[in-house]
């Protein structure tokens, strides 16, 4: 009991957030009423469910790192330098979380379709993204992207700049800086872009459908199979969005538990 | 092969040209808020200059053309607070700089062991910044600037957190690094100075005012600042003789000049608060100098008391002034012998 | 039958792909009923039956298919037996031009050929495994879309060289796509029932409605719409 | 110029952040390039166009107001206090992010719909959720509410507790440190937050659509109008999308502009 | 109506108790990591004691079953670090505490004018914390310590990094502000506790080793690290009669007793460097203290030399350092009149 004590935050804060939690936590408790527990384990041990949730798995997976890749960096740009056009780039990485998914599916096939902007280019080169495991990972991560960007880009403007200074006088090259001052610095912020580019990538539906289409196996990730369910029967869609809602609580809490000691 | 620095920052008034002969060590001094951090960061890097250029071992670092950032610097900063990397221990704090000059991990660690040991501090080695105490996160600052082997060191304070016996220790470290670096060191300690810079300069309100090999400033300041830090009464007035002057307010001040001085020109006179004695009257006898003025403060010194009156300070034992029974603002005579007190030009 | 002065509303649930033509046959019916206002609903019809059985208001039903009509007529919203206004069937639908060079339901089959088709579970899925199974063919979708309009999306932007539709959908996707008609004997026909929902509360209104998308003027708009007439 | 110098980026990360912005850019200009330009006035200003993206502006600012007033609550206690039950507060708040929006709609209504958990009881006092606009509020809020919780969070475990300390000290009450040091400093990732839900809400489709309807004027969104376009006319579909793009930027930038200076 | 704590923290290895009458201000000396800070953050609220409890003005603070939150205490903290919200102007953060008391905002910074004006930093009011200097961030948060009008007022080194110029003036401001006040200072500097502290407490690894009042410690110290904060030397040994002792390594010292001493006591002999005087070889005469050692080390001191010998220091003047020849590692004799020795019960 000797480590600082946290200080109190005030206890009527905690009216609020109770609120808030029951108004998330209803709903969820609503369903599990409606859920028929003994179809389940049939269920998510079909076929079709099981292909779907490993395909989900496999291609938020991807997706989330990928948003790494590039949304850390540009993350990084926007809130730690300054150069012309940066307002627009800070607006236009916005973009994505706006467009209605569907839309961003279309966006994506005038891009990279076959009769899309370097459509044409891609197919010379004999790639081919439509219908393709490719194509859901990247509508998966152009709508989780802007997450993570933005996200990190707060948390990196509401932390000083004064121990990356102190890291460059003592002969760090920036590079060295990002790696060992400003993203341990971060990294809860970073953990928690993480888990939401993943929740959005996983739960990805219009896009998807819209850019890579649905075939078991390849592209039918589980919430299209739920959507799919629910037109035969609702109720099993609900039972098989618990299952996609508990995956992802386990994968988010085990990233955090791993992630924790770096 | 030396650091020649010309600068002026406009929004913090400041406006400083320092030399800084190779392998040599300049003390920064002055008031606070006088510009001694700012010239330490404009150096580094960490501000930009409006206007000037500084020179380090031929290179450039900036002017108007040249921008050196400041990880190519090679200069080493010990800011005024010690900023440890909260997120790494003490060992990885000091092994930070080795490793980012292309160190191996265990070179690095070597390196920052050695002087971890150097700073008394390698039982700290494994421990995270903030289980330290104030003291020890300063040292352990220092050994991480330390550690960079920089090819100009600038030190903000360097032992101002660090206790009086662990000072003493840390000044025997510095003298064993600064032999034969350059580098500059702010301080407000006569004793760092005294003991670690060759010269020193004298900051106020952003412009260098004084600067002189360190004992030349100490016995013979010329700005008020450097009198004061070195608790030396200071009087400014004419010469009017080869060995007296004459200050502002009238008063004749007879002393020993190093040089006879020239009636007409600025002159200087100083002396030390331990050679003043207070008398309620003027005593008798020969030439002597007299300053009459009621008693401004009366304070007990680690050994002995000191009587203020107006700028100029005595410093007598405590039997003396229960002796002397004198209270604030009852008028005193102040008596320095001439031979104790040092003129020279101003 | 309104009195000159007085407006009611009425709100019609429909299937999405009523869209185009309802829309119309809206605005027809307010120019023809003055102070009448028709606000539609469009969606899924399976959503639309989910909907009015959590409670939203509606007078009028049109739903894409009997099943999803059977359902709310189980669930007891309606207030008479519904009736059938019109019928779907399917066509192939390619990119303008037929760049594949798409003859026949059996050329769909070609390996080289990308197909997308609805996915069975949803109704045009089952009638498109209808027509599979009149022809004789297996095909081998690149895709098993959740809806039509998804299918349509995919030829629409030339990603896939072809995919089986409404006959509607053609119709009102015009320019966009060519269609590749599939012989009657072949096909698949699916019916779309009407009906007026129990918690009507301008039933007379509705009632009018219902009966302006059975009579002439609404049977034309629908065949317009490339919708089959009843038999 | 006698700022202190931004320290550099290294330069390498522009690459990366390139490409990343590149893969968004593209295919929004690609939408661009397909709109057409001379009857984008018409649609715009076409009844149906003009009371969905009203609707839209107003349900989407109530549920990014009501995400702050119950999310920052949350946020404040999963990243500054600790209590027993935490670790599952923190993954309930994440659950909404991965449920697809439809099962969202569904769960909303088993829980406030006419035959809901709460349904009956609400009934009794005359209240009608469903289908109504605060039905579309209540959507967007639902699936909004975890972004602003998750994104602060993580700034709050970014930013250390020191000042909080000083605060106390001086005589705080836990409230006052609140308002006057936790929340201030955090403020540049409360503004992301709120943007991320803002967002967020203006583009959600499934659950509004499941939970709310799509009646013009009541609850027909923008995103529902666009969806039901896209049956119609794609291509006009998506020049309403830009329209819903254009107008989340503008409000975004708005919003941040005005709150920069406090 | 006062201040008494115990607390023992076990990972920083503390263990201490304290008190401070009602109205008196206490000093905190030690060396760097002795639990000075740790305690005074015990006491503030923002660590929590193993065990121990503080009652002040009668209301404990904390014990086994009661805990009061730091924002309730009516404490007022200086940290060693100066802290400043970086969001706030300088004279918001001195208001925040006026304002958290219940203050209207026109009040509150009225309030903070006036303590601005007293750390005469008036002019900083508008300025954000990150466009001070060191020096004036810390006068700042003294500022806004002050301006709680705390019950108890707990400073750590509130001067450390002010300049000797402004050092004393702002000593003469505290010395305003603590009369009357009950307070805790932490200190590295003798000056400081002796125009400030009633009494002052030694700490040494985590617990108090010496306690009195503040002249009494720093002239007859009993713990080494009171003997080399004062200056003086010090020499442990056993009385071997009413006014000698004989060190540990066999030495016999004569000095002028406080009271006869008891042989076989523990008894402690000190001096000043200043009555040490430095020869080649033993000087003949009467009864006088010698010792005898090679040089440690020779260092500039402000005016004098130190000569080191093992633990005791001389000074003497830079002419006698000349004249003598001596260089580190020879052999020298320390010779001290007894009459310059005190002798006390140790
Ligand atoms: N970021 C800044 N913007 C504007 N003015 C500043 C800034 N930082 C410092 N100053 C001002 O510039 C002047 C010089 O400050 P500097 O920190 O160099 O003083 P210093 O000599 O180091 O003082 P100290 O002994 O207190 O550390 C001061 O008046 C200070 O208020
Ligand atoms: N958070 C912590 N966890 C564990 N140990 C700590 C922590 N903070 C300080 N310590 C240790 O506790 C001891 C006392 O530290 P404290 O800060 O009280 O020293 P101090 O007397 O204030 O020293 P200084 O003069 O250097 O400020 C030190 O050994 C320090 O390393
Ligand atoms: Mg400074
Ligand atoms: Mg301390």
């Amino acid at each position: 009991m000797n480590r600082t004590p946290r200080l109190d935050v005030p206890s009527w804060i905690f009216v609020p957030a109770a609120a808030g939690s029951l108004f998330i936590v209803l709903p969820l408790l609503a369903m599990l009423t409606r859920v028929d527990w003994a179809d389940l384990p049939a269920l998510i041990t079909s076929p079709g469910a099981r292909t779907a949730l490993l395909l989900s798995l496999k291609t938020s997976t991807i997706a989330t790192l990928l948003c790494l890749v590039f949304g850390v960096p540009m993350a990084i740009i926007l809130g730690r330098s300054t150069f012309r056009g940066q307002d627009v780039m800070r607006s236009v990485v916005l973009l994505p979380l706006v467009l209605p998914p569907v839309v961003a599916g279309i966006a994506l096939l005038y891009t990279f379709g076959r009769r899309g902007l370097l459509g044409g280019s891609l197919e010379a080169f004999g790639i081919q993204i439509a219908f393709s495991t490719t194509a859901v990972i990247m509508a998966q991560t152009f709508v989780a992207m802007p997450f993570l960007v933005v996200s990190l880009e707060g948390a990196l403007r509401s932390s000083g700049q004064r121990y990356e200074e102190v890291a460059a006088t003592l002969g760090a090259r920036p590079t060295t800086v990002l790696r060992r001052v400003t993203l341990p610095m971060v990294l809860p912020a970073v953990a928690s872009g993480a888990v939401l580019s993943f929740a959005r990538a996983l739960g990805e539906f219009g896009a998807t459908i819209t850019f890579a289409g649905s075939l078991q196996g390849t592209t039918r990730t589980l919430p299209l199979e739920i959507y799919l369910q629910r037109e035969v029967d609702p109720d099993s869609a609900i039972a098989l969005s618990m299952v996609l809602v508990v995956v992802a609580a386990l994968v988010i809490s085990l990233a955090r538990r791993t992630a924790r000691p770096a | 092969m030396s650091l020649t620095f010309r600068a002026a920052v406009k929004d913090r008034d400041l406006d400083v040209s320092l030399e800084v002969p190779h392998g040599r060590t300049l003390g920064l001094i002055g008031a606070n808020g006088s510009g001694k951090s700012s010239v330490l960061a404009v150096l580094a890097g960490l501000v930009r200059a409006d206007s000037g250029t500084a020179v380090l071992d031929g290179e450039e670092l900036f002017s108007a053309r040249v921008w050196v950032p400041p990880h190519r610097r090679r200069i080493g900063l010990l800011a005024q607070d010690s900023l440890l990397f909260p997120r790494m221990s003490v060992v990885d704090n000091v092994a930070f700089g080795p490793r980012s000059q292309g160190l191996s991990r265990p070179a690095a660690r070597a390196v920052a062991q050695h002087w971890l040991i150097e700073v008394d501090a390698a039982d700290l080695a494994d421990r995270k910044p903030s289980e330290l105490s104030g003291g020890q996160q300063q040292r352990v600052a220092l050994a991480r600037a330390l550690a960079t082997q920089p090819h100009l060191l600038l030190l903000d304070e360097p032992l101002s957190a660090t206790d009086v016996g662990m000072a003493a220790m840390m000044r025997q470290t510095l003298r064993r690094v600064l032999a034969g670096r350059t580098a500059v060191i702010v301080t407000h300690h006569v004793l760092d100075a005294v003991l670690l810079c060759d010269r020193v300069a004298v900051l106020e309100a952003g412009r260098v005012v004084e600067t002189g090999r360190t004992e030349e400033v100490f016995r013979r300041p010329r700005s008020d600042f450097a009198a004061s830090i070195s608790g030396l009464n200071m009087v400014r007035g004419v010469a009017t003789g080869p060995d007296s002057l004459v200050a502002t307010d009238g008063t004749v001040i007879h002393g020993e000049p190093d040089m006879a001085l020239t009636p007409g020109d600025p002159a200087l006179a100083v002396f030390r608060p331990e050679a003043v004695s207070v008398h309620r009257s003027a005593p008798g006898g020969s030439p002597r100098n007299q300053f009459l003025g009621p008693v401004t403060s009366i304070e007990p010194q680690a050994h002995l008391v000191r009587i203020q009156v107006g700028d100029l300070g005595a410093d007598i034992t405590a039997d003396s002034v229960a002796r002397l029974a004198i209270d604030v603002g009852e008028s005193v005579v102040l008596v320095i012998k001439a031979a104790e007190v040092s003129l020279y030009h101003g | 039958s309104n009195r000159p002065g007085e407006s009611t509303t009425i709100t019609v649930f429909a299937a999405a792909s009523l869209q185009a033509t309802f829309t119309r046959l809206g605005a027809q019916f307010e120019t023809a009923n003055p102070g009448t206002t028709v606000m539609f609903n469009f969606g899924g019809s399976s959503d639309l039956v989910a909907q009015l059985q959590d409670g939203a208001s509606a007078d009028v039903f049109a739903a894409a298919d009997t099943v999803t009509m059977d359902k709310a007529v189980a669930a007891g919203l309606l207030s008479a037996r519904p009736a059938v206004f019109a019928t779907n069937s399917m066509e192939i639908a390619v990119p303008p031009g037929n760049p594949a060079g798409v003859t026949s339901f059996v050329s769909l089959a070609d390996p080289g050929i990308a197909v997308v088709v609805c996915a069975p579970q949803v109704p045009c899925g089952a009638a498109t495994r209808t027509v599979e199974q009149n022809v004789g063919v297996a095909l081998m979708p690149v895709s098993e879309e959740n809806s039509v309009t998804d299918v349509l999306g995919k030829v629409i932007s030339g990603e896939a060289d072809a995919g089986v539709v409404y006959v509607s959908d053609v119709i009102s996707a015009g320019d966009a796509v060519d269609g590749v008609p599939i012989p009657t004997a072949d096909n698949a026909t699916n019916d779309y029932p009407i009906g007026v929902l129990k918690g009507s509360t301008s039933a007379d209104d509705a009632g009018e409605f219902q009966a302006y998308v059975l009579g002439p003027e609404g049977q034309q708009v629908l065949a317009e719409g490339g919708f089959g007439t009843p038999s």
